[in-house]
């Protein structure tokens, strides 16, 4: 019974139930979307910058399950505030580091999606898909 | 829980011939309720293939020595029970292919594509195909001028059939139907259809992928043209498919894959055909795995088709009946189990069906979750993806228990 | 019979690790002299496929459960193994089918009637072809009007490179070839091939079906656009075969089956397309297939592909000797060995090679006759059939003796 | 060893080396010609039919091996004088019970081969592949 609750710790449940920084961001200046073909799952990342190419506001949008939509309000909370650079360094490990959670192969896809959305939206050509 | 009087199968002594149904999972029993995905495999089928490479493997069909002889007699003799197995007329009506999608789109290609239609011919499907039977068409639409026309589901899940009254035309040349849905379970009047669209001049092309593993099919008395299935999800080994067709629609398709065995000549840059069926099956066949469907069709008929159909129905009509209990659980597809299939797709409130599926797996039960390779269907549900559990001649109702404590499990963790 | 000093592989050894080998044939010991049809298999390599059912049987990619999760690493994990087989750069650049024939298949769909070539555009292909690497072609000029030219063979059976020259425009797309000729064996200088074919901004397909199981392989240092093989010759099970495409051919392809797997999202009449190289996997898999392949890749990696290919030297010069001294006997192909895989066709004075593999078959020796898929490169000799003997790892100097033996016997009957 | 000796009989063997009735036949009524696509084998078959429909002339021309070619050679000595409501009626196994050797599954169709094209020179439309 454990492994269930390796994956739905209180702090996955909390952001899929509770998601932070969800909703449109009219007119933001860096937008991707992107979803995963054989799930479903589906995130909508909003990025405004500040004259010192700092992420000034984000928002995030989206469907699926529990993984890919906590995924992605966590990653709006790791974003806030971060100069370009360092959103453009932040790697997949650090993103998973914070979900801290076992993941198989398949539930990987859903916890990365967001972070695949990010780098869309920055505009990374070489953006795998998740 | 209330043990069945009805089941008709065996399911202990069946069980005893899946190996890998004593393993366990996550230190569970495993509960394998996915088998609309694909089946799990008999001991005789997996000895079968297993005794083909060690005793007797060759090539098959051009081998003058003893072992090819044995390989081409057990692998003609594989055509020969699946012609048997669906009532065809004869052992010449059967193609091996690698899939239901392989054999879907060798007719679209063969006699769609490359084959008798003409730009602005129509090609009348469903919602509720599988994508293996929706892309095949697309490819006929864009590289030959095919128009696509679709017919409709009910909110019930079943289709609705005055649609062909306004779809069917005398431009229609193929219609297309799965015998039943991987989704809702429907099982569709195919029997029907092949008539309406033999009064246009149509062919009848149908997707058996998830009614041969589960119900007697007599191809003859169902008059289609063209029917496809899987070996994998009717205890057969992967990478083994059959297309059926009738002679004079086999005739009328051109090959799909060139190579060698679907050849009569090959000179430099013109070949001509090889007869039917060689002509479809270029290239060296899985013959491994036709032998080994063989067998499966032969560990089918044993328990006898009507039999099996039974036993899903009194699983199929339990679960039903269960899951009507359950509150915050919602099925779809008839519930009325002479229409349909063991195949009972559901959504539980506030969880995703991934999340239903990992949590489940934890428990040591199978299902699966998201589009189920039907969007077009899901997006008519206006369903992202649902949660399918199937049911097969190796389930019985405890399996049908778990799955409901599991779900309750489920709602507790989202509650 | 001189003993070898210089076969380098543990024969022996090797035999004990196939079942069929312990066989006998009409009570002789069985010689299996037809490995270029298809290869003989290892336990290790059966026991994988068995294992695969037994255990952990699932369908691939889409499954959230444990079972799931298991088949899904093995097969990629396999898909691995065959990129390091061949030296590919990424997983991604291999694509599983299920024959050579398929994957060539793939490239002539997908690169050329549904891709990029436009009518006029030339593809040059050569005339020691397999049928496989010659039908898909003319469905390119059939259904595209692409335009078909062919490279011919010197009389010692190597291409004749110099027609490069003319034959090479701006105009050519394609240029497609075997790295190993299943009649002559004869090895093709397919980098210098690959090079041209670029120079003149063609890309290059090559027909590894005979080379794969017989010789290391690099794409890299061959720098091919495409290449096929297929896991039966090289010890796998039947029904997998592979396409390797660098990642811009890939993703210049059209995929060739529509289906479930392929898809990135399917609405009614459109799609859109799975990333590569999924999009070229329609429908469920041979995942068996595909895992026994990587175990057969595995086995063959641990004997070592350069002592294989020294081995099968050894043996190829050894019979070559033999049949050199045989009045009567004509062989076909180059007579050196480090141009000449170990494929050895032969013709008897006034008996026809269907006689000689049937008196052969009867002293337990299974060799090959006809046109073995080749039928314009028999009319550029005139030949109506050859017999044809090929060597593998499991063959030895004795298996030599034998069908030495068995060929003066045929000269008895038909004396 | 018998094996060898049950197949490549006498009988077979006199008629590969000795075709009877081998070669043209310009001008003749039917004429047929039939390839096995596997094997390479051919055969072509002349006949003329006198006033009373019977069998007047055969001759057969082709390559192959040892069983296609003498099972033609047989075949024609079958033919000779027959009427030709009786060609008609002779059917594969009147030609395999006068070869009279065990054949295999692929062999068989080297076997059948000038039965086919005898089927084929008398117009037979269902006339299978041999
Ligand atoms: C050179 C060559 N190409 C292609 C093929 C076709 O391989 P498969 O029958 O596995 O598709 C063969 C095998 O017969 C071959 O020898
Ligand atoms: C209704 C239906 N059609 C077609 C398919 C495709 O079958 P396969 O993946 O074996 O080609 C499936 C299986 O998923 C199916 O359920």
């Amino acid at each position: 019974m454990s492994a269930t609750y390796d994956l739905y710790q209180e702090q996955i449940l909390d952001h899929y139930k509770h998601p932070r920084n969800k909703g449109p961001l009219p007119g933001a200046t860096l937008n991707a979307k992107d979803s995963n073909p054989l799930c479903g799952d589906e995130v909508i990342l909003h990025l405004n910058l500040d004259g010192s190419h700092r992420i000034s506001e984000v928002r995030f949008e989206g469907q699926g399950c529990a993984i890919s939509q906590a995924s992605a309000s966590i990653l709006t909370t790791m974003l806030k505030g971060l100069p370009r650079a360092e959103v453009e360094a932040l790697n997949q490990d650090a993103l998973l580091k914070k979900l801290g959670i076992p993941l198989s192969v398949v539930r990987l896809k859903c916890a990365l999606l967001s972070h695949h959305v990010l780098r869309l939206a920055i505009g990374d050509k070489k953006a795998d898909r998740a | 829980m209330a043990k069945p009087a009805k089941v008709l199968l065996n399911v202990p002594a069946i069980k005893a011939d899946f190996p890998i149904l004593q393993r366990k999972v996550h230190d569970r029993r495993l509960v394998y309720l996915d088998s609309a995905a694909t089946s799990q495999k008999p001991r005789q089928v997996i000895d079968a293939t297993s005794d083909f490479y060690a005793r007797y493997n060759a090539n098959v069909h051009r081998a003058i020595y003893e072992l090819g002889e044995e390989a081409t007699r057990e692998y003609e003799g594989a055509r020969e029970k699946i012609a048997a197995f669906i009532r065809a007329k004869s052992p010449n009506e059967i193609v091996f292919t690698k899939s239901t999608t392989e054999s879907l789109n060798v007719v679209a290609y063969g006699y769609g594509l490359k084959g008798k239609l003409q730009p602005g011919d129509e090609i009348v499907g469903t919602v509720m195909e599988h994508h293996s039977n929706h892309v095949p068409w697309h490819f006929v639409k864009d590289h030959k001028g095919a128009v696509l026309k679709y017919v409709d589901v009910t909110d019930e899940g079943t289709l609705r059939m005055e649609q062909y009254d306004e779809l069917l035309t005398k431009r229609t040349k193929i219609v297309t139907v799965a015998l039943c849905s991987n989704v809702l379970g429907t099982i569709n009047p195919v029997k029907e259809i092949a008539k309406r669209a033999h009064e246009v001049g149509a062919v009848c092309v149908v997707d058996a992928a998830q009614a041969a593993p589960h119900m007697s099919i007599d191809v003859q008395d169902l008059d289609v043209d063209f029917l496809a299935f899987s070996g994998h999800k009717m205890l057969g080994p992967t990478g083994i498919g059959v297309l059926y067709g009738k002679p004079e629609a086999l005739e009328a398709t051109e090959p799909l894959l060139g190579g060698g065995e679907m050849i009569r000549e090959v000179h430099l840059g013109r070949a001509s055909w090889n007869d039917v069926p060689y002509r479809f099956e270029g290239g060296t066949p899985n013959i491994a795995g036709a032998i080994g469907l063989g067998v499966a069709a032969d560990y089918l008929t044993k328990l006898g088709m009507d039999a099996v159909r039974a036993h899903e129905m009194e699983i199929t009509q339990y679960a039903l009946e269960k899951f009507e209990r359950l509150q915050g659980v919602k099925t779809y597809g008839p519930k009325d189990v002479k229409k349909k299939a063991g195949v009972l797709a559901f959504t539980i409130d506030n969880a995703h069906p991934h999340d239903v599926a990992s949590i489940l797996d934890v428990e040591g039960i199978c299902i699966r979750s998201g589009h189920h390779c039907a969007q077009p269907l899901m997006e008519r549900f206006d369903l992202p993806a649902t949660a399918r559990a199937s049911f097969y001649v190796y389930n019985d109702l405890e399996d049908v228990d778990a799955l409901v404590a599991g779900i309750k499990r489920v709602q507790e963790v989202f509650a």
